[in-house]
């Protein structure tokens, strides 16, 4: 397993509900990210854990543009990733994202 | 936008089918993601971990009525049963028992032991046995759920058939070895695990059902296997006039010497039947058999069954 | 009754016995200084099906009815190489057969038989699940092979490598095949050597307690360090 | 003066055809070869270096002929020159091994294309050419016209009359060629009947038939379990529909095989319908008859098919409704691949499938290294076909976009590639250089196993949104345009994101957003069927299928 760790700037939505959830399940082409409130209302915080090697530089585009496409600042993704695609990835994120919104 | 149509229990996850399970919001987790009980033994296996070891457990309220739910999650590692996973649901059984709860709701998805872990696994699934039977003991009824990708197998199925009622879908599976092994060791000629009519037909929801294994054949539906769970632990006996009780139940022998009966009964049938078809056959029942609903499937072996 | 099951028998009930071996399935009774017990059990590494299972369970049942009141000790003898592979059996619902014979274990131990297995052989999976992994207290004869699966199956079907896993074979209990590895994780109560007075500490298990104490003594030896604080948290925690 | 020469014989080809049915004889009664003889009576007929064809498409095999020409002595039979659709068979690449045959033309070889690779690497085999299945069958009347065929057919009379069934497929464009050039034509069947139900292949163009053990294989390779259709494969789906079928008004088209166009097929009686498309898109079709078009056909979305051969498990269905299907005065299907393919490159306005690999250029291929897979008929469902010449609005609007406001004096195919831009993680769909090039020079190739150019690609369609190749107004636009949906590939990390953007504006690319596609609504429950068992249900119990794909 690689792990990743990663602090980016994004804004804060304060109608966020602040409890945690776990979105997405941990099986082959898939992954599992698990939201929590985060140490800092200006950043989001993501810890990467994942069966591909070799892809940070992805994970990395990957999670910049999810935390400038939606307001997660003060919050923390926890990923335990088994070899989904970045397409796979953004899509289960955004869901995270909007079960967050609608929760 | 679009008309939706039933939600898959098969396709749905674990957590989404205890959502759909319980009555809207009335579900609290125990031991959750958050806190982040994984599997030592498959990170030191360099595999992928879940927060929640693959398995939901909790309680909350069916119908109003305060109940336990256990729900192996089938993607994960094929849902089986790992040291701390294990735990999480012995742990849930006995908590039935604390909590008094109306019933227990286990979903089972699960090949059976996990092989990262098999030692841990497989003593896991005899303390999860012995902790099915100390609800029982209690007065709880523990109810079956089967419509995962998984099944029921290996040492879940032995626990799935241990429960005091068993719901499967069409597309739910039941058995102890997985064709698979069975191709494995003794020949495609003895089981072509690829032929999933076939497969189907020794495991699948409607021959397990024929063989009275399990209660009721569902839709696979989160709403129907919500619908006859509720049924079921409605008409179960309530704690105080439970059978099961301490010391020897002059019931409870001889419901098992029925049972007994029953299975040497079973075991008893043409040698030459090894093919769920040939079951239907001997029932009288033809090709109809295949594309009957459950619902109609129910009526017409309860039809014979009077 | 092959040999090495008769020596056995002879060692543990001195006093006597009288049991049948018919189809790999052993029944009948020994003697030991606190009375009768029931024997009860497998031979030649059997792979159990429905025909074994019933015959085991019929077997329990006899017991429980016989006894009454006075319910006797129930001693397994286990020797199983798993349950069968073959699809008739699986048609007929093996599980539902295991399942079945698993109540009947604990309808025994409701009525109040004490349940004593000794690994003598083989004990695999499926076919230890049903019976003999159920007792109040298990112990491995010397020799005893425990295990789910052999390590280079394992190795095929986890993809992970043969060698990798027998390197972590050697300190960690978790996975691979061994009575020891079950003792240090608390599936197995005693490990018993060739040098003992079997006779005497048969008896001495002959009467305890009928909690299920797995995960504890797991604990305590260090083999299995979650499965009861896990359960515990589960059962008394907050969420 | 060119006076008729004394001495040339003009039908030598007809005395050698007499003399290889005398010595074939002994092992016939009358035009029935029983299976016992056919080892022997393929020895006596053949010639060395004889160009036979055997044959066998994607789905129904001449199985027992092979196996019969595999077991022929190489003493006797060798080096002979297979012209024929598909390399399918393990008896098909025996043939190579043990020098029975010696040259190859032709299309595909999904299933032995490793063994292939090998058999050329190892100088066992010498290719002509790796043809499109139209290229091919018109070679069959220029410069390689079959003089002995074998081929597979349903059923035979006593006279050798045949019957084709649910798959015609390739049959009567071989029995045409090869009968009419004084050819020898051999067919298997399944069974012998007194009477036929119609007569495909009329006795006086069969020289022998055979009842073979077995029944001719056929594989179900157009059956997609709607169980394994992604919410990914859902999204881009949405896309397709919405950005292109509706925007164009695309009437008449083919489908690629593969999971991303079955989700289309499932999506149409849905999502489709709520977009009002029902009756304006998707109504006419060249395309085997899929399962997972059952939803659409049943929505009367589709009002008629044309295939190129059958699939296993939907005769019942087929047969129950001939308005959509064509089908013989028997019930049963009427497919022929000559005409379906004809039909595809002409008479169709768009062709969209999925590919393993495109370039910056756009094109696409399906070949990986050490496998030499060929052609079949994408690339001619997926070309424009410049000798067209009658109008449709979605050919005029999409010749509007290419010819950039310029003189308009001809229409344009919609050439669509659904993709997603990595299949596996290690996997991109986007690269700079084709494993195609790697495979030409490792296999001598004269060219690149290109399966559809680039030239010919309108859009590109991944789950980032879709490129409209047809607005590119320049190669860099265009590289661009590729980048610009092509997720975080290396290719597409790599793009120029102020290009990118102004391509965006001016709408060469469009996201999901910008065609009002809520991503958040892209899940299964938008398919009309979501597994096979559906599938059974939509089509009222008519379709059967095939016991690997049922869980009943």
């Amino acid at each position: 397993m690689e792990t990743l760790h990663l602090e980016l700037p994004s804004l804060q939505d304060d109608t966020l509900s602040p409890q945690t959830l776990l979105h997405g399940v941990v099986s082959s082409g898939n992954l599992e990210v698990l939201v929590e409130p985060g140490p800092d209302a200006a950043r989001c915080v993501f810890e990467v854990q994942t069966a591909a090697h070799g892809f940070s530089e992805v994970w990395q585009a990957v999670l910049c543009d999810f935390a400038s496409r939606h307001p997660v600042g003060g919050l923390t993704f926890s990923i335990h990733d088994a070899g989904a695609t970045p397409a796979v990835v953004s899509l289960r994120l955004d869901q995270a994202y909007q079960s967050l919104r609608t929760s | 936008m679009m008309t939706s149509a039933p939600q898959s229990f098969r396709e749905a996850s674990a957590r989404l089918r205890v959502q759909g399970l319980l009555d809207a919001g009335s579900f609290t987790e125990w031991l959750g993601p958050a806190r982040r009980i994984t599997s030592p033994h498959l990170a030191a296996l360099d595999a992928p971990v879940s927060f929640d070891d693959g398995v939901v457990v909790g309680q909350g309220l069916l119908e109003a009525q305060l109940v336990v739910v256990i729900a192996q999650e089938g993607l994960f590692n094929g849902g089986a049963v790992g040291e701390v996973h294990g735990a999480k649901i012995r742990g849930a059984l006995l908590r039935a028992i604390e909590v008094r709860a109306r019933a227990v709701l286990l979903c089972v998805d699960s090949g059976g032991v996990r092989l990262h872990e098999a030692n841990a696994g497989l003593i896991a699934i005899s303390e999860i046995m012995r902790a099915l039977f100390a609800a029982q003991a209690a007065g709880i009824p523990v109810i079956a759920l089967v419509g995962g990708t998984c099944g029921a197998f290996g040492g879940m199925g032995i626990v799935a058939r241990l429960c005091d009622a068993l719901l499967i879908s069409e597309e739910g599976r039941l058995g102890l070895s997985g064709p698979e092994v069975i191709e494995t060791v003794k020949g495609v000629e003895e089981f072509d695990s690829r032929d999933r009519a076939l497969v189907w037909r020794i495991t699948g929801g409607k021959i397990r059902r024929t063989l009275g294994e399990a209660t009721l054949l569902l839709d696979d539906d989160i709403a129907a296997f919500r619908a006859a769970a509720a049924k079921e632990m409605m008409g179960s006996k309530t704690m105080g006039d439970s059978p099961r009780q301490r010391g020897l139940s002059p019931d409870a022998l001889q419901t098992l010497e029925a049972a007994q009966r029953h299975l040497e009964a079973r075991a008893a049938l043409d040698p030459g039947i090894r093919d769920g078809q040939q079951v239907w056959q001997h029932m009288g029942l033809g090709e109809e058999v295949a594309l009957m609903d459950p619902a109609e499937f129910n009526r017409c072996l309860e039809a014979r069954e009077r | 009754m092959s040999m090495s099951k008769k020596a056995l028998l002879d060692r543990l009930f001195p006093a006597g016995h009288e049991v049948i071996e018919a189809g790999q399935v052993l029944c009948g009774w020994g003697q030991t200084a606190a009375g009768r017990v029931h024997v009860i059990g497998t031979t030649e590494h059997a792979a159990i099906d429905t025909r074994i299972a019933l015959a085991l369970s019929a077997a329990v049942l006899r017991g429980v009815a016989d006894d009454g009141n006075q319910p006797r000790p129930i001693v397994f003898i286990a020797d199983t190489q798993g349950q069968a592979l073959s699809r008739r059996e699986e048609l007929l619902g093996l599980n539902g057969y295991f399942a079945h014979l698993a109540r009947c274990v604990n309808l025994a131990r409701s009525a109040g038989h004490r349940l004593v297995t000794l690994i003598d052989g083989e004990a695999v999976s499926g076919g230890f699940l049903a019976f003999g992994l159920l007792a109040d207290v298990i112990v491995a004869l010397p020799g005893a092979e425990v295990r789910v699966m052999d390590l280079r199956a394992m190795a095929r079907i986890t993809r992970i490598p043969y060698e990798r896993l027998t390197e972590l074979a050697g300190f960690s209990p978790v996975f691979a095949p061994g009575a020891d590895n079950y003792w240090r994780m608390g599936g197995i109560h005693a490990l018993w050597t060739g040098t003992e007075d079997w006779a005497a500490q048969l008896q001495a298990l002959l009467q305890g307690s009928h909690e299920d104490e797995r995960a504890r003594l797991g604990a305590e030896r260090g083999g299995r360090k979650l499965a009861a604080s896990v359960a515990q948290e589960v059962l008394h925690g907050h969420g | 003066m060119n006076a008729p020469q004394p001495h040339r014989v003009w039908n030598q080809e007809a005395q050698r055809r007499q003399a290889r049915l005398q010595r074939s004889v002994p092992f016939a009664h009358g035009k029935e070869v029983a299976p016992a003889d056919m080892v022997s009576l393929l020895e006596a007929l053949l010639e060395p270096g004889d160009r036979v064809c055997l044959e066998g498409n994607n789905q129904k095999q001449a199985d027992f002929l092979s196996e019969s020409l595999a077991a022929c002595s190489p003493q006797r039979v060798h080096d002979l020159h297979l012209v024929q659709s598909v390399l399918a068979l393990p008896s098909h690449m025996e043939l190579f091994e043990k020098g029975i045959a010696r040259r190859l033309d032709f299309s595909f070889a999904g299933p032995q294309a490793h063994r292939l690779a090998r058999l050329v690497q190892s100088h066992s085999i010498e290719i002509g050419a790796i043809h499109t299945y139209l290229e091919l069958f018109g070679r069959y009347f220029i410069d390689l016209t079959p003089q002995v065929c074998l081929i597979a057919a349903q059923a035979a009379d006593a006279e050798g009359n045949l019957y084709l069934g649910s798959n015609t497929e390739d049959t009567p464009v071989i029995v045409e060629a090869t009968a009419f050039k004084s050819g020898i034509v051999i067919a298997q069947v399944n069974e012998r009947v007194d009477r036929l139900p119609r007569v495909d292949i009329p006795a006086g163009w069969v020289d022998f038939f055979v009842v073979a053990p077995t029944s001719n294989h056929i594989e179900p390779l157009f059956t997609r379990d709607p169980r394994h259709i992604t919410e990914i494969q859902v999204l881009m789906a949405m896309m397709a529909i919405k950005g292109i079928y509706a925007e164009y008004g695309v009437e008449r088209l083919n489908h690629g095989i593969g999971f991303d166009t079955a989700a289309i097929e499932l999506l149409l009686p849905t999502y489709g319908a709520s977009l009002g498309l029902k009756g304006k898109v998707a109504r006419h079709w060249a395309l085997n008859p899929h399962p997972t078009l059952i939803p659409a056909i049943e929505a009367g979305f589709v009002e008629r098919v044309h295939s190129f051969g059958s699939e296993v498990g939907m005769e019942a269905y087929v047969a129950a409704r001939p308005d959509v299907f064509f089908t013989g005065a028997d019930g049963s299907l009427r497919s022929n691949r000559a005409f379906c393919q004809t039909a595809g490159l002409y008479a169709c306005d768009m062709f969209i499938g999925s590919t393993l690999q495109m370039d910056l250029a756009g094109n696409s291929s399906t070949a990986t290294l050490g496998r030499i897979t060929g052609f079949g008929g994408a690339p001619n469902m997926g070309s424009d076909a410049r000798g067209r010449r009658h109008a449709s609005p979605a050919w005029l609007k999409a010749g509007r976009e290419r010819s950039g406001g310029g003189t308009q004096v001809r229409g344009q195919k919609l050439v669509v590639q659904t993709v997603e831009t990595w299949h596996e993680p290690h996997h991109p769909t986007f690269v700079e250089r084709l494993d195609a090039w790697q495979l030409m020079e490792d296999m001598g190739m004269a060219l690149p196993p290109i399966m559809i150019y680039g030239d010919d690609v309108s859009h590109v369609v991944t789950e980032e949104g879709i490129a409209n190749l047809l607005l590119c107004r320049s190669p860099e636009e265009r590289e661009q345009a590729i980048r610009g949906v092509a997720g975080y590939t290396p290719v597409g990390r790599a793009r120029d994101r102020t290009l990118v953007e102004n391509l965006r504006d001016r709408g060469v690319i469009r996201r999901p957003e910008d065609m009002g596609i809520d991503v958040r609504d892209a899940t299964r429950d938008l398919l009309a069927a979501r597994s096979i068992k559906d599938l059974v249900r939509a089509s009222g119990g008519l379709y059967q299928p095939p016991k690997q794909f049922r869980n009943w």
